[in-house]
């Protein structure tokens, strides 16, 4: 761990984006003390420019404070975008493990399934899946895991297949040991930093998609997240420049940090890098 | 017996006269390019009247009359018309010599066609609008007789080329009608000719050069363009690439902007034939809104004021009745409906609740429930948003749902599985044709869009409805109405939100495109480029 | 006359390192003509040394900090990049390893050649295509045409690293430095890579700093040796004088570790078989798909028809080079590979054919050795838990497995400690070490090791061919022993089988297939050994 | 058997590999809009205004949506043996038509992204690689995440503002200047000049992808032991890195480029409503909120086919490339 931490702090923008990843995940834990009241009450007057009328960052059309919506959507966009990898990461392992592990005939048909879903427009697909499934946080995160999961089962598929004719899989078969227990206990912790870097990367993503489809207005009403600000103020990006443009910005700097993040985890985590250096 | 009206020809000559008068002072040619928002489905108009359908349509057809700014009823393909003493016959006059884009003579045949098999057939109004009409008897080529089985003063004015084009009988009689070739190809007998649809982009309408106005129209073409997102649109319209945009193209919040440019004028004139206004239905068959005190109380806590200037940004007028104030002019319209406060009044609102046994838990929720927003556009999430709040204030716990299109309607129109929804309709110009949708008992038709989904149903009101439809005293009628709205404002079965001012954005070269009573829903044959 | 000198050079590690210089002190002179050859075990600079007269180290972390390196008088240390880059190639060249992964994948061979022509004459295009088409032919490349357009991965290993060899011969270079050009290489090819590289070499007049770790090529090829160790240079020497009178005890200690190709005298051993393999084949099917739109399927016959027999208490050797089907052996008889056809009889139990679960109570008597110490062991596991998941899946308690993995480190020559550590704290030889206290867990009949030994140091090598040999004794074990090395089989085995594309070509006793083999490719393994007339001790 | 006939041959089997694939996209997209409330019907009626239930129900007679579900997948998949699409119940016309229509702007689109984001990225991955850990090094590594981390529509929006409006070098929006109605080479310029701006704005999302690819694969590449080679061989850094490494690091930004065409399909969809470009993506947006099924499993169909066929290119250029892979 210590040694992990040795090689991280080596490159120092990961460091940079490690520290604002942590400012957002406390702005978006301390949201409620920063801001008590519910981010969507009309709190002042409508579309106030930043730091009139005891708006820091702000008003919106409705007289809604931007700075509270940010610091509350964080929670919302941070949440989106871990959950959908979560669930996108979990699928995918389970596929690309399954095909690269077993090979043959399971390998053809799971590789196919990815190929259909790498085939299919994938944003098109999102928009489709949220517009029948209603748009909600539930729907949302399905859709960004449902689009985002073949990337990782080609990775981890790739890692199977090169890990499981390595000489300590062998050993393991001719110990006697279970598929499942290869599977889970010998090769998946070996390909643990690939899927880090892959994951964390893809929280990213998940937050721009989430974004994307807000802008056509595909977003839950209910909850406040970045998202949802984009989608509202993108009429205002002329007249109250602000109120998306916060936002906006909130989404480019995490999204940023989250990249230097995954940048500094491949480094400190990929093995074939570090031999080199 | 038939009177010949002498007003229709008098008009009818004065009007080509000064249509002649000004072609001096009006250039003829250039390229009108319009806002069409969304694209259109088709330019059926005959079949639909979709809101871009109505801003293409009405240049290739006419109707048999149009609608002057005051929406008094001025000649088009009927030189003149009569209507007999007791309403039950009516006579067009027709114009000789009109022909279609094709080459083909306009005759009453195709009148009558028109009106008996398309109109009353397919037509969304048609079958309310000409609900009375039996028959229709053509002498000759150029008379066209309505018979009716009772009087219809309101169908008068639904024969603009919006409401009810005239369609060439020669290329659809014996057609499937759903699926004729001049649904994506109208031919007309209109100012400009339908040349080209480019999905996707543009359609294409080039000068009508045998029309029968002489030297109109004066646009050698109108392109019809298709900008799905709204700030490009605004865009397009600041760089001078489009010169007009109606029925909300450009959003209120940068015409806010827009208006202070010399280059760019603003009108909320052309919209008196549509008169629309926001409302918000409610399922009265189960709880929390079988009750009426629970949607005056709603009535009386929202702030119309609010969303006009937060949302539309200035542009509409607080509801204040079942009618739109515009009615006033008909004589139909009642001042000071209970429950519709000029400020909201949430102490009443309470009041309203607990006397009607909804109190607060301890919470402070009275109760529950999902808002259903109508899928056309950001303006009307922002109103969901602030309901949602304002309703929070007295109690009324809101979820907001924003579904698309499809899902709404069958949720609404199809499976009533709503509680509570934001809507807006067109009052159009007679409260027959726009209001008795929403409350008559026979208007609960279950998948059928737009009507009483509030499934509201009171016999005195039916009564009320029925006997105000038929009644050609504007005296009578005036106070059947005004009893009409108070059962409304006391039931409140739907609760009006605000009288819709809808914007048309234009270049200030762009000149005479407000001929029309129907605004951008117009002709444009008198639309001309002041270089 | 010297071509080559080098004095006191010094070349230092990045910061953090073990040791604070890789090369220290080191002086060599190689004179033209002559063939020097630098031997050492990894890690004892050897290749540090030739990539410093090359100008090749990766700069900056490692780089020279003193000492010179002078060729004709002219010093390369303070060399200009551009000097360098003059001089690499046309004076001094160089050959690698492996010849697969140091020739650009996607030029042509002909393309390659053709480069070092470019960059240090002028000439005109066709000239330079005959000169290389030359060079080829001088190499003895069958077919030169086709080796020019053709690409490095549509050649034979010993093809690429004549082509290497052309290229860098090109311009007829004064040095040439070879780093370990054969280590790759299967021992017949290696044979005539030596004996290409000395006929060069004469012909050409070149001096050639030679690097390897295997003192039989030594033998067969310097003409001069220095030894290193731990960067420094031990003892420099004729060949004569190194091999065959080592003075520094570490020269010593390594010619000592070298297995004699005098095959062990054969022990006593029972006739009663352990293990027997009758009629095994096993194909290998590549390419076509889900759907049968095969078209590329290639169909390779791995093991053909091979039968062998084990007996209780003695080591069957099975040698043979690469793609000779020797390894696909070893992993059907412990079922890592499904053979196609065959029996496999364990005590008189058919093995093949056993589902996975009937499988299991005969894993415990039937363990493997792996040749590859890094990725044998799971990185991501402690010590203890690899030696004591096979007796934990026989169901042993957890205790008593606890107890035997301690009891078998101390066996197998490790500390207790090792036991809480992870893989990658130890040493190739110590994991060698775990790896066979891993397979000892089950107490196995028949063990089958699989190169064991063949990624190790010499010294290394001799101390886990010992231990072995130790346990072998201790634990009665029956043992199949596969391996490409014939010294290591010399030292090893009782019995050996020969394979050659799948099929075994003869079987025997150890001492009677050296001395008097019977199949044409046995002699021709035999022949190709280095180093054979070197010592007989 | 030929080099000629070995292509062939293995595009044939590349397209009919394809088959299941595309036919699975058209059965569960079929399944999944007809699980969606509301059909075509209902949006058709929504927007005429008002219908009624009869009315309705003969119009879905009409289009077939009175049959049961499978027994419509089994009429559209027997159309489209014929490459018959079918009737774009909205449109009203053959969905081929309609489809292939917006073809010729998507792949423009397409077309003129891949080129510049992948030739932009490759040399900008390059000049960061070979500077590495200089300014420009760090400059272009900004840019590129800055790039990849800022939400399209925002980009897109401001390139309208200040492009268009405030310069004036480009038009807001559409395919061409549809008030002059342009023919021959002058309406060639007129589309090159809409295309700019969506392009860029398409391309920058990708471009930091491929940027970034770039420089780590040309790192990687720089560490081979041919590298080491070439260096013995005395050539100069210059051809080593633009000769020998540029080309191996090459094939990943390669493969990428070819996974990505499905995602750029669909990822076009905020660009072309931005700029009002009349491509598949916005058809497609469209059409699923009109649920004319017909029409969007048409755009799939096709743009399953547009992403095969871009595959395969990839896969012949990657074999041009990398002479290890044979094409058979």
């Amino acid at each position: 761990m210590r040694n992990f931490w040795q090689l991280y702090k080596r490159n120092r923008s990961a460091v940079a984006g490690l520290i604002i990843l942590v400012v957002v995940v406390v702005v978006a834990a301390i949201a409620p003390i920063l801001f008590p009241q519910d981010p969507f009450s009309l709190a002042g007057l409508a579309m106030s420019p930043p730091g009139e009328n005891g708006f820091l960052l702000g008003s919106d059309s409705l007289g809604r404070d931007v700075a509270a919506g940010i610091a509350h959507g964080a929670k919302t966009s941070l949440l989106i975008g871990l959950l959908a990898t979560i669930v996108a990461v979990g699928f995918g392992t389970i596929m690309g493990g399954l095909a690269g592990y077993f090979g043959g005939k399971i390998d053809d048909l799971l590789m196919r399934t990815t190929e259909m879903f790498q085939t299919i427009p994938s944003f098109v697909f999102a928009i489709l899946l949220v517009a029948i499934l209603k748009p909600s946080i539930n729907s949302i995160v399905i859709a960004i895991a449902v689009v985002s999961w073949p990337a990782v089962a080609r990775l981890v598929r790739g890692e199977f297949l090169s890990l499981k004719n390595r000489e300590f899989v062998q050993a393991c078969h001719t110990l006697g040991m279970s598929d499942i227990r290869i599977m889970l206990g010998e090769i998946l912790p070996n390909c643990l930093s690939p899927i880090i870097v892959i994951g964390s990367l893809m929280v990213a993503t998940a937050i721009l998609i989430e974004s994307g489809l807000a802008f056509l207005g595909l977003g839950d009403p209910n909850i406040m997240s970045w998202g949802f600000q984009v989608g509202a103020g993108r009429t205002l990006l002329r007249s109250a420049w602000w109120v998306v443009t916060f936002p906006g910005i909130a989404i480019l700097i995490t999204v940023l940090a989250i990249n230097l993040v995954g940048e500094g985890l491949n480094d400190a985590l990929n093995p074939r890098l570090r031999e080199r250096q | 017996m038939r009177i010949r009206n002498w007003m229709g020809i008098a008009l009818g000559i004065v009007f080509v006269a000064l249509a002649g008068l000004s072609a001096h002072a009006q250039k003829a040619g250039g390229t009108l390019v319009m806002l069409v928002q969304p694209e259109p489905p088709s330019l059926a108009s005959y079949q639909s009247t979709s809101g871009p359908i109505g801003l293409m349509a009405p240049k290739v057809y006419d109707g048999l009359l149009d609608y002057d700014k005051d929406l008094k009823a001025v000649p088009s393909l009927a030189e003149s018309w009569t209507v007999s003493d007791d309403g039950k016959t009516v006579t067009f006059n027709l114009r000789k010599g009109v022909k279609w884009h094709d080459g083909k003579p306009f005759t009453s045949a195709d009148v009558q066609f028109t009106i008996m098999n398309v109109l009353k057939k397919i037509h969304p109004r048609g079958p309310n609008s000409f609900k009375e009409v039996m028959e229709i008897e053509t002498p000759d080529e150029s008379t066209a007789i309505f018979k009716l089985a009772n009087p219809a003063p309101y169908m008068m004015r639904s024969f603009g080329s919006y409401e009810s084009p005239i369609v060439p009988k020669h290329l659809l009689d014996g057609q499937d009608l759903k699926s004729a070739s001049i649904a994506n190809k109208p031919v007309g007998t209109g100012p400009f000719k339908f040349v080209e649809w480019k999905k996707g982009q543009y359609i294409r309408l080039d000068k009508n050069e045998d029309y029968w106005k002489e030297g109109l129209p004066y646009l050698d073409r109108i392109v019809g363009r298709f900008i799905p997102d709204a700030s490009t649109r605004t865009a397009a319209m600041e760089k001078g690439e489009v010169h007009y945009g109606a029925y909300g193209a450009i959003p209120n919040v940068d015409v806010v902007r827009l208006r202070e440019l010399d280059s760019i004028g603003v009108t909320t004139d052309g919209y008196a034939m549509i008169n629309p206004v926001s409302l918000i239905e409610f399922n009265t068959t189960k709880p929390p809104f079988d009750s009426p005190a629970i949607r005056q109380a709603i009535s009386l806590t929202l702030d119309r004021q609010f969303l006009i200037d937060n949302i539309w940004f200035g542009y509409g007028k607080p509801a204040t009745s079942a009618l739109s104030s515009s009615y006033a002019a008909t004589g139909l319209y009642a001042e000071g409906m209970p429950n519709y406060p000029g400020k909201p009044d949430l102490e009443a609102a309470k009041k309203v609740l607990d006397d009607a046994g909804i109190k607060p838990d301890a919470n402070g929720v009275r109760a529950k429930a999902t808002l259903d927003l109508i899928p056309y556009g950001e303006d009307w999430r922002r109103a969901g948003e602030y309901m949602k709040q304002a309703l929070g204030d007295i109690g009324i716990q809101l979820d907001l749902r924003y579904e698309d299109v499809p899902t709404w309607l069958k949720r609404v129109y199809a499976n009533y599985d709503f509680s509570m929804n934001v809507n807006y309709f067109y009052q159009l110009p007679d409260p027959v044709l726009g209001v008795h949708r929403h409350y008559g008992t026979d208007q609960i038709r279950q998948g059928t869009h737009f009507v009483n989904s509030s499934r509201y149903s009171n016999p005195k009101l039916d009564a009320l409805l029925e006997s105000g439809a038929k009644e050609p005293d504007a005296g009578k009628r005036g106070a059947m109405y005004k009893e009409i709205q108070e059962i409304l404002a006391n039931d409140m079965p739907v609760v009006n939100l605000h009288e819709m001012k809808f914007l048309t954005v234009f270049n200030s070269k762009l000149k005479g495109h407000d001929a029309s009573g129907f605004g951008a829903y117009g002709s444009f044959d008198q639309t001309w480029f002041d270089e | 006359m010297r071509l080559l000198e080098i004095r006191n050079l010094h070349v230092c590690l990045p910061e953090g390192s073990e040791r604070a210089h890789a090369v220290e002190a080191v002086d060599l002179d190689l004179a033209p003509n002559e063939i020097l050859c630098i031997v050492g075990e990894s890690g004892s600079g050897k290749s540090l040394t030739a990539r410093a007269v090359m100008g090749l180290l990766p700069k900056p972390h490692v780089r020279v900090v003193d000492g010179t390196i002078e060729m004709d008088g002219e010093d390369l240390v303070s060399a200009s990049d551009a000097r360098m880059r003059d001089i690499r190639g046309s004076a001094i060249s160089m050959i690698f390893q492996e010849p697969m992964t140091a020739l650009n994948p996607v030029m042509s061979i002909g393309d390659q050649i053709d480069e070092v022509f470019r960059f240090h004459v002028s000439m005109g295009r066709r000239e330079r295509r005959e000169r290389a088409l030359a060079l080829l032919e001088d190499v003895h490349l069958p077919d030169p045409e086709y080796i020019m357009r053709a690409y490095p991965h549509e050649l034979s290993g010993g093809q690429r690293q004549r082509a290497m060899i052309a290229m860098a011969l090109a311009l007829d270079p004064k040095i040439l430095i070879a780093d370990e050009p054969t280590t790759a290489l299967d021992v017949t090819t290696q044979a005539q890579i030596l004996k290409l590289i000395k006929e060069m070499q004469a012909a050409h007049n070149t001096g050639v700093l030679f690097i390897t770790h295997d003192f039989g090529v030594v033998a067969d090829i310097a003409d001069r040796v220095a030894v290193m160790q731990f960067g420094k240079l031990v003892e420099t020497g004729t060949a004569d004088e190194v091999l065959n009178n080592p003075r520094h005890p570490y020269t010593q200690a390594l010619i000592a570790a070298v297995p004699s190709l005098t095959p062990r005298p054969p022990r006593g051993q029972s006739a009663q078989p352990v293990l027997q393999i009758d009629s095994l084949i096993k194909t290998f099917r590549s390419g076509g798909g889900i759907l049968g739109f095969g078209g590329g399927e290639r169909i390779v016959k791995a093991v053909d028809d091979v039968t062998l027999e084990l007996r209780r208490g003695e080591t069957l050797g099975i040698v043979g080079e690469s793609g000779s089907g020797k390894s696909t052996v070893a992993r059907c008889i412990v079922r890592l590979v499904d053979a196609d056809s065959g029996r496999i009889l364990l005590n008189g139990t058919d093995l093949n054919g056993l589902g996975r679960a009937e499988m299991r109570p005969f894993r415990s008597s039937i363990q493997m050795m792996f040749q590859d110490p890094f990725a044998s062991l799971n990185p991501r596991t402690r010590v203890g838990k690899i030696i004591m998941q096979g007796p934990l899946l026989q169901g042993v308690p957890a205790t008593e497995a606890q107890a035997k993995a301690r009891e078998l480190l101390s066996i197998v020559g490790l500390d207790d400690r090792a036991y809480d550590r992870f893989p990658h704290e130890f040493s190739g030889g110590q994991r060698q070490r775990i790896g066979i206290a891993r397979a000892l867990a089950l107490d196995p009949d028949v063990l089958v090791a699989d190169e064991p030994v063949s990624a190790l140091d010499v010294s290394i090598q001799a101390q886990i061919l010992k231990l072995l040999d130790e346990i072998r004794e201790r634990m009665s074990l029956s043992m199949i022993f596969i391996t490409h090395d014939l010294r290591v089989a010399a030292q090893v085995c009782d019995r050996l089988a020969v394979m050659r594309n799948g099929e075994i070509v003869e079987t025997g006793a150890t001492a009677e297939v050296f001395k008097d083999p019977q199949a044409s490719y046995t002699k021709e393994l035999l022949a190709a050994v280095p180093g054979q007339n070197w010592r007989s001790a | 058997m030929s080099q000629t006939a070995k292509r062939l041959r293995y595009v044939l089997k590349r397209l009919l590999q394809a088959l299941p694939i595309i036919l699975a996209i058209i059965i569960v997209n079929f399944f999944l809009l007809h699980m969606a409330e509301g059909d075509a019907v209902d949006v058709l009626a929504g927007e005429a205004g008002s219908a009624t239930p009869e009315y309705m129900a003969e119009l879905r007679k009409k289009f077939g949506l009175d049959q049961p579900l499978p027994v419509q997948l089994l009429v559209y998949l027997k159309n489209v043996i014929t490459l018959d699409l079918g009737y774009s119940f909205r449109h009203d016309m053959p969905v081929l038509d309609l489809v292939l229509d917006r073809f010729v702007p998507t792949l423009l689109l397409m077309v003129s992204t891949i080129i510049l984001a992948v030739g932009v990225g490759i040399i900008l991955g390059l000049l960061a690689a070979t500077g590495l850990n200089s300014w420009r090094d760090t400059l272009i590594s900004v840019f590129a995440l800055v790039t990849y981390a800022t939400p399209l529509f925002w980009v897109g929006l401001m390139f309208i503002v200040v492009f268009a409006l405030n310069l004036g070098w480009f038009p807001t929006s559409g395919m061409e200047n549809i008030a002059m109605f342009y023919e021959g080479w002058d309406r060639y310029w007129d589309i090159a000049h809409h295309l700019v701006l969506p392009t860029i704005t398409l391309s920058l999302f990708y471009l930091a992808l491929y940027t970034r690819l770039m420089r780590a694969s040309m790192l990687e590449q720089a560490g081979m032991d041919y590298v080491t080679t070439a260096r013995a061989k005395g050539l100069t850094e210059r051809r080593i890195m633009f000769v020998h490494v540029l080309r191996n690091a090459l094939l990943p930004v390669v493969t990428m480029a070819g996974v990505q065409v499905g995602a750029l399909i669909g990822g076009s969809v905020i660009v072309e409503s931005v700029f009002a470009w009349p491509g598949l993506g916005m058809l497609a947006f469209e059409s699923l909120f009109a649920r004319d099924v017909n029409l969007l499993l048409g755009i799939f169909l096709l743009s399953a086919m547009l992403v095969v066929a871009v595959n395969l290119i990839v896969d012949i250029i990657y074999s041009w490339l990398d002479p290890r892979i044979e094409v058979e």
